[in-house]
């Protein structure tokens, strides 16, 4: 893996790239999607997207994880950031939470409404 | 129309994306060399060790330095499943008859789920007892628990939740994380300071009371993501 | 359950394992590693784990963990390994071979092993040698998903796929 | 134990853990009273720390022993101090009209309290915090207790709404974690001091980004256009109590986040003026939709983003006279539309259906709550001897210093909007012809009618002595203003 | 030895590539889920692999993660398509 | 101990080769009964060897490389064989040249809890 | 060393492809397993830049958890996206 980083500007690409795809499907998905849980999945791949995008800015090329375990009590110099990865970390959970409230929310307009399509759900205006 | 709109707007966002991230070079290293300490991250990956023996910096950023988010996330969940209650609930009146699966799953599956839940939760609990240590913490420990338990449930008809044990768990380990940080406030310290000896590096008993406070994440956690399921999975009415 | 063995014997069983288990997760690489405090809490995970979930985990007590027990086990990995290395070319072959040479079929067989737990053994390592596949087990039947069946009468079939495992499980199981 | 800023976080905290034991094996009804208790224990410490406060300057704290840049602090200042103190008896206020809220039931008040309070404390840590990311966090506990509140109801659209604002919610959360992340690349730290302090250090590309991002994310919450899609919806379809926290808190706690990026973090000129257009964009379209509006919940939702447009732009003047004015209009509208929106809520509670034209008569048969919301409707538009009279008077004056012409005339237009869509309510209420003489009316209970008077006395009290808010407001608008003491006390923590 | 790192690592992802591909071809939701099951299977091997080559031995904690937890995602989806839950 | 490394380089290449096949086996298979074959059986043994490969290759790591294995052992082909069971429960017919079903006849029968928990 | 790079190409196409699958497939069942595959291939990237924590947490969160809500939200709702009543997406 020493080598990795001869290709730094692909590597960015895929890294970068994909983040900012992901970010740009999700959109898609929320903003053409009518279907509720699509929408709701679309939600989680923008999450997907912006996590991938926080671990990356934190990465060092040829670094290691932050975790001085036994025969890596001295890598300091070669550690990757912790900080956005504990961040992320708390991204990831919140972002669990949203769901599961988005989803619960979901089943209820089902039940109200039997239909889960936003062109059929009409009571307020969207 | 609307999709040549939207299409338009995501060329633009990700035109904005792309610019803004052509300025951040990934893999370079923002942190400086640790040993100046310029920023925060070098900080914490000089003294972490020193200050705190806790060997994964990130545990030691999530439980100790930016422990009040770790409450606030907690909190979060918390309040997910308080709200998922709230969202879900039905009524006395219109009560159905509610099931939860239709029917037990095949005895191979069952004897499996029998076998498989005592090591999910061994696992889990493995994981959150070495948040310390090695990589996960409180929160993935509690998540693999509830799933132990998703598997049980969705196996078996007639197993309970428990949900008397649950708000056991899940009120005793909030609490336990919260008096932990007031009692740093009433020893003369800070909110959530660390007030245990620190320990030596890598062993199990070591970090003060970060080990502690993943450790009631950990159970908090799990009771928290276990009622989420047992909430969700206890909608379907009776056909 | 169904052979009513004392609850002490099962939680001793669930205990012991789910304490080796434990002590492999915390592994520290070699023997002169090994904490005390890492294995101390180990046992009280254990102890607790094993009170709590014995009724779930354990399917016949402790006497499977006799020594005699224990040598049949090791048999039975090598009766598995041989069965697997031999069955595995056979399906490597298949999916190479551009024709794909399959004659698929659902077969029963009948085993004669009563356990819950034995028969889960048996059920995965059938599913894990390749070529067939355990769809379900009904009481003593189980129904076999077979690539290339060779025979449709359930004794032939059980001679060719599960004998040698179920030999070897009775004695351990039985 | 010394009372610090931290207790207003950790003591709701602890009680929120600790209720679902205490109403199922003490009391049942302990589940409705702890909130009130511990929301009562915010307002002491609110009090306590006021009071400090002002002998103090700043009140700084740190969390789990590490100073500022490593760890998380919370900051007291006046200006933040005096937004927490106004969210912690508000949200107290709410606790009591809704303690025996008839339409929440028993088996879900437990939830329902404990929502209520958290809303609040997430609020009040918004306020308090002094790290970006800790912003996030309350942010996102503020919000997932609304969006749950906003669907409390079953038998209304309530999961409509709640799914539309959690869908809006979730936008602004993204784009505040990427302007975050951009923040971070570019300073390496969340404390929002260091983060002032080096934030010229930034690449202007960048900058505008982060801005921008911020800007979008906080406008959501702060109801800014046109990113305040959901508010209509989830005020008119909440349970009443909450539409009053969400006008009193939630939003306060959006606009406190939106102020603190602009003037403390980025000191940008041109955010100013976008402020400006930016909350006279959503001032007017608001208070013009308000007019067209049928439901009173929803007329009293567009108010209340008209209401927050002019707040933005009393901020975007950016003098002291403006600030205090924006401070004291978002005291007024704390109160003004808590009161309005309680009593508002047993209004058409009463009436056959939401709309305006249902309320007619009940002027004689609910006179006391009637009477309140007059008196809110007449504070609101800024009639002297009330309360919102001054905050106008103040926002004007700055404004006239700075010779702002059209901004005035456009004040004075939206505020005649508001007068006839405002009065067109009160005649209805008072002289409406009334359609159904044998409706039975609700009689408010006794502690609803006590936390409506306590909003209305506190009204007309500082209708006549404006000075003992702006006593506080002076102090807090300083603060503001001064972002270098806001930094050094948050770098050299010089307390505790 | 890095050669047979490298050539188990191309091997690898190429089995992801093809489960990908029947993932994409369906024509059943089980058949995806088989996918998925491959893809969960071929990702353990891969990040313990991974580990040897990070040389850390910590790592291997989120591959023991990754069998049990993919099983679990599995086991719902059946359950989904057998009409029992 | 070299020749340990090289029994793990060994089991490694033939873990890989055999993940590969198994996914190659999951793309070719014909239905999806066959394609639980192919894919469960060969991947599954193919990560068990690769990750054995790793515990020779490290002798330190070989205990936890077990237990992982153990997992994997007992986890997949229980997942295969739910979801072989649901489909067929659902009605998806199996491929078959000369039909060979014993399963057909037993669809009805109920499944009891045989743990009382 | 050009391997890495491919290893790294194909597990970018192959988290983009299965988000896009995700967005465009009508069954959505099949969407939400292809989240599970882009939390997966997610988490093997955290994994690549060494963030096991971060890669541990996605794993629980993304593939199992998040994976089990949306069945289980499908469950009680429909799974065909345009909710028409024919086709065979309802079987299997």
């Amino acid at each position: 893996m020493q080598n990795f980083e001869q290709y730094n500007s692909i590597i960015t690409t895929g890294v970068y790239g994909s983040a900012i795809a992901l970010i740009l499907i999700g959109l898609y998905a929320v903003l053409i999607k009518k279907h509720l849980i699509k929408i709701v999945i679309g939600l989680s791949i923008i999450d997907a997207g912006v996590h991938l995008l926080f671990v990356a800015i934190g990465y060092i090329k040829g670094g290691t994880a932050p975790i001085f375990s036994p025969g890596n009590e001295d890598a300091v110099n070669k550690m990757v950031d912790p900080v956005p990865q504990a961040l992320v970390l708390t991204a990831i959970v919140i972002g669990f939470a949203v769901t599961a409230v988005a989803l619960s929310l979901v089943i209820r307009l089902y039940k109200h409404h039997n239909t889960a399509r936003i062109d059929q759900i009409k009571s307020l205006k969207w | 129309m609307k999709k040549v709109l939207v299409l338009v707007l995501l060329v633009i966002v990700g035109y904005f994306l792309t610019d803004t991230f052509n300025l951040i070079p990934f893999g370079e290293n923002r942190i400086g060399n640790p040993q100046d300490e310029q920023t925060v991250a070098g900080y914490y990956l000089n003294n972490t060790v020193e200050k705190t023996s806790v060997a994964n910096t990130v545990t030691a950023i999530v439980v100790n330095y930016r422990g009040f988010d770790t409450l606030g996330e907690v909190t979060v969940l918390f309040l997910a499943t308080t709200g998922l209650g709230s969202i879900l609930f039905r009524r006395k009146e219109d009560e159905e008859e509610i099931e939860r699966i239709n029917k037990p799953s095949s005895s191979l599956m069952q004897t499996g789920s029998r076998v498989l839940f005592p090591l999910i939760a061994l696992l889990g609990i493995y994981v959150f007892i070495h948040g310390h240590l090695t990589p996960g913490g409180g929160f993935q420990g509690g998540a693999i628990i509830a799933t132990g338990f998703l598997l049980m449930l969705i196996s078996y008809k007639n197993f309970k939740a428990g949900h008397t044990m649950l708000n056991w768990v899940e009120s005793l380990a909030g609490i336990t994380f919260v008096s932990i940080g007031l009692w740093g406030l009433l020893t003369g310290g800070t909110f959530l300071e660390n007030v245990l000896p620190a320990g030596e590096l890598n062993n199990l008993i070591s970090g003060g009371v970060i080990p502690i406070i993943y450790i009631a994440v950990g159970f908090k956690v799990a009771a928290e993501l276990t009622g989420v399921l047992d909430i969700l999975l206890n909608i379907k009415p009776k056909k | 359950m169904q052979d009513g063995k004392s609850s002490i014997s099962k939680f001793l069983y669930t205990f012991i394992m789910v304490f080796i288990i434990w002590n492999a997760f915390t592994w520290p690489g070699s023997f002169a590693d090994i904490q005390l405090a890492e294995v101390l809490t180990g046992a009280f995970v254990s102890l607790i784990l094993g009170l709590l979930t014995n009724k779930y985990f354990s399917c016949c007590g402790l006497q499977v963990l006799m020594p005699h027990k224990i040598i049949f086990l090791v048999q039975y990995f090598f009766v598995f390994i041989i069965a697997l290395i031999k069955a595995n070319l056979d399906v490597a072959v298949r999916v190479i071979n551009p024709a794909l040479p399959i004659n698929p079929g659902i077969v029963e067989i009948k085993t004669k092993l009563t356990n819950d737990f034995a028969k889960m053994i048996l059920a995965n390592s059938i599913t894990l040698t390749p070529g067939t596949l355990t769809i379900d087990v009904i009481d003593d039947t189980m129904y076999i998903h077979w690539i290339d069946v060779a025979t449709e009468n359930p004794e032939e079939a059980f001679k060719e796929i599960a004998e040698p495992f179920e030999k070897v499980l009775l004695k351990i199981y039985g | 134990m010394v009372i610090s800023p931290v207790h207003y976080i950790a003591v709701p905290l602890l009680a929120a853990f600790t209720i679902p034991l205490l109403s199922k094996y003490i009391h049942k009804e302990l589940a409705r009273i702890v909130p009130g208790i511990v929301l009562l224990y915010s307002v002491f410490v609110s009090i306590v720390l006021m009071m400090q406060v002002s002998e103090v300057g700043v009140i700084s704290e740190k969390i789990a022993g590490w100073s500022a840049p490593w760890g998380i602090n919370l900051m007291f200042t006046p200006f933040s101090g005096f937004l927490a103190s106004l969210m912690s008896v508000v949200g107290f206020l709410i606790w009591l009209y809704s303690y025996n809220f008839k339409k929440i039931e028993q088996s879900q008040s437990q939830k329902y309290h404990i929502l209520q309070m958290m809303m609040v404390t997430g609020a009040i840590g918004i306020v308090l915090t002094g790290d970006i990311f800790n912003l996030f966090v309350f942010m996102e506990i503020t919000a997932i207790t609304a969006y749950s509140l906003t669907s409390f109801y079953r038998e209304r659209d309530g999961a409509e709404a709640g799914f539309k604002y959690l869908l809006i919610g979730s936008f602004a959360s993204v784009m505040i974690l990427l302007a975050v992340m951009i923040l971070y690349t570019q300073l390496g730290t969340l404390n929002m001091a260091e983060i002032a302090q080096n934030a010229h250090l930034i690449p202007t590309p960048l900058r505008a980004t982060i801005l921008v991002l911020f800007l979008v994310g906080f406008g959501i919450e702060a109801e800014m256009f046109p990113l305040n899609g959901w508010a209509p919806d989830a005020y008119s379809q909440s349970p009443g109590p909450i539409g009053a926290a969400f006008a009193g808190i939630v939003v306060k706690a959006g606009v406190y986040a939106l102020i603190r990026v602009i003037f403390t973090l980025f000191d940008i000129h041109g955010a100013y003026d976008f402020l400006i257009y930016g909350g006279l964009i959503t001032m007017i379209i608001a208070e013009t939709a308000a007019v067209a509006q049928t439901n009173l919940k929803r007329m009293l939702a567009y108010s209340s983003i008209g209401q927050m447009g002019f707040v933005l732009i009393a901020f975007g003047i950016g003098t002291k006279t403006a600030i205090i004015g924006a401070l004291f209009l978002m005291f007024n509208h704390a109160v003004i539309k808590s009161l309005l929106f309680m009593s508002g809520s047993y209004l058409t509670y009463n009436s056959l259906n939401k709309k305006i034209s249902a309320l007619a008569g009940l002027g004689k048969k609910l006179p006391i709550v009637s009477l309140l919301f007059g008196l809110g409707a007449f504070a609101i538009v800024g009639l002297p001897p009330f309360s919102g009279f001054w905050s106008k008077l103040y926002v004007l004056t700055a404004a006239a210093d700075q010779n702002m012409l059209l901004l005035i005339m456009a004040i004075l237009a939206v505020s005649i909007i508001e007068i006839i869509y405002y009065f067109r309510v009160v005649s209805t209420l008072y002289y409406g012809k009334q359609e159904d003489e044998e409706i039975k009316v609700q009689k408010p209970s006794i502690n609803a009618m006590v936390s409506m008077l306590i909003l209305g006395a506190t009204i007309i009290v500082v209708g006549v002595y404006p000075d003992i808010i702006t006593h506080f407001l002076n102090n807090a608008a300083d603060m503001l203003l001064d972002k270098a003491s806001y930094i050094q006390a948050v770098l050299t923590q010089n307390i505790n | 030895m890095e050669t047979v790192f490298i050539i188990v690592l191309s091997l690898m992802a190429l089995g992801l590539l093809l489960g990908f591909l029947r993932f994409v071809k369906g024509p059943t939701a089980a058949d995806r889920a088989v996918a998925l099951d491959t893809m969960s299977v071929i990702a353990t091997a891969a990040l313990v692999l991974l580990g040897l080559m990070f040389k850390r031995y910590i790592y291997i904690d989120v591959a023991l993660i990754y069998a049990v937890l993919g099983f679990i995602g599995v086991i719902v989806i059946a359950r989904f398509i057998e009409k029992a839950l | 101990m070299e020749i340990l490394r090289y029994i793990g380089y060994g089991l490694l290449v033939i873990g890989g080769i055999f993940l590969f096949l198994g996914a190659l086996g999951i793309y070719r298979m014909p239905d999806l009964y066959n394609r639980l074959q192919a894919g469960t059986k060969a991947t599954t043994i193919g990560a068990m060897s690769a990750i054995l490969g790793v515990g020779f290759i490290e002798p330190a790591w070989m205990v936890k490389t077990i237990i992982i294995v153990i997992f994997i052992g007992i986890a997949n082909p229980l997942s295969s064989h739910a979801l072989a069971r649901a489909a067929y429960k659902a009605g998806l017919k199996p491929i078959m040249k000369k039909k060979v079903d014993a399963y057909e006849k037993v669809q009805d029968i109920e499944v009891k809890e045989e743990v009382k928990l | 060393m050009i391997t890495y790079v491919v290893i790294f190409s194909i597990l970018a196409v192959l988290l983009v492809a299965s988000a896009l699958y995700a967005v465009i497939q009508k069954d959505l069942l099949a969407a939400v397993i292809s989240t599970g595959v882009v939390s997966l291939i997610l988490s093997v990237f955290f994994y690549l830049m060494q963030a096991p924590d971060v890669a541990l947490t996605e794993a629980a969160i993304g593939i199992a958890l998040t994976t089990i809500i949306f069945v289980i939200t499908i469950r009680n709702t429909s799974r065909n996206e345009d909710e028409t009543v024919d086709n065979n997406l309802e079987k299997f």
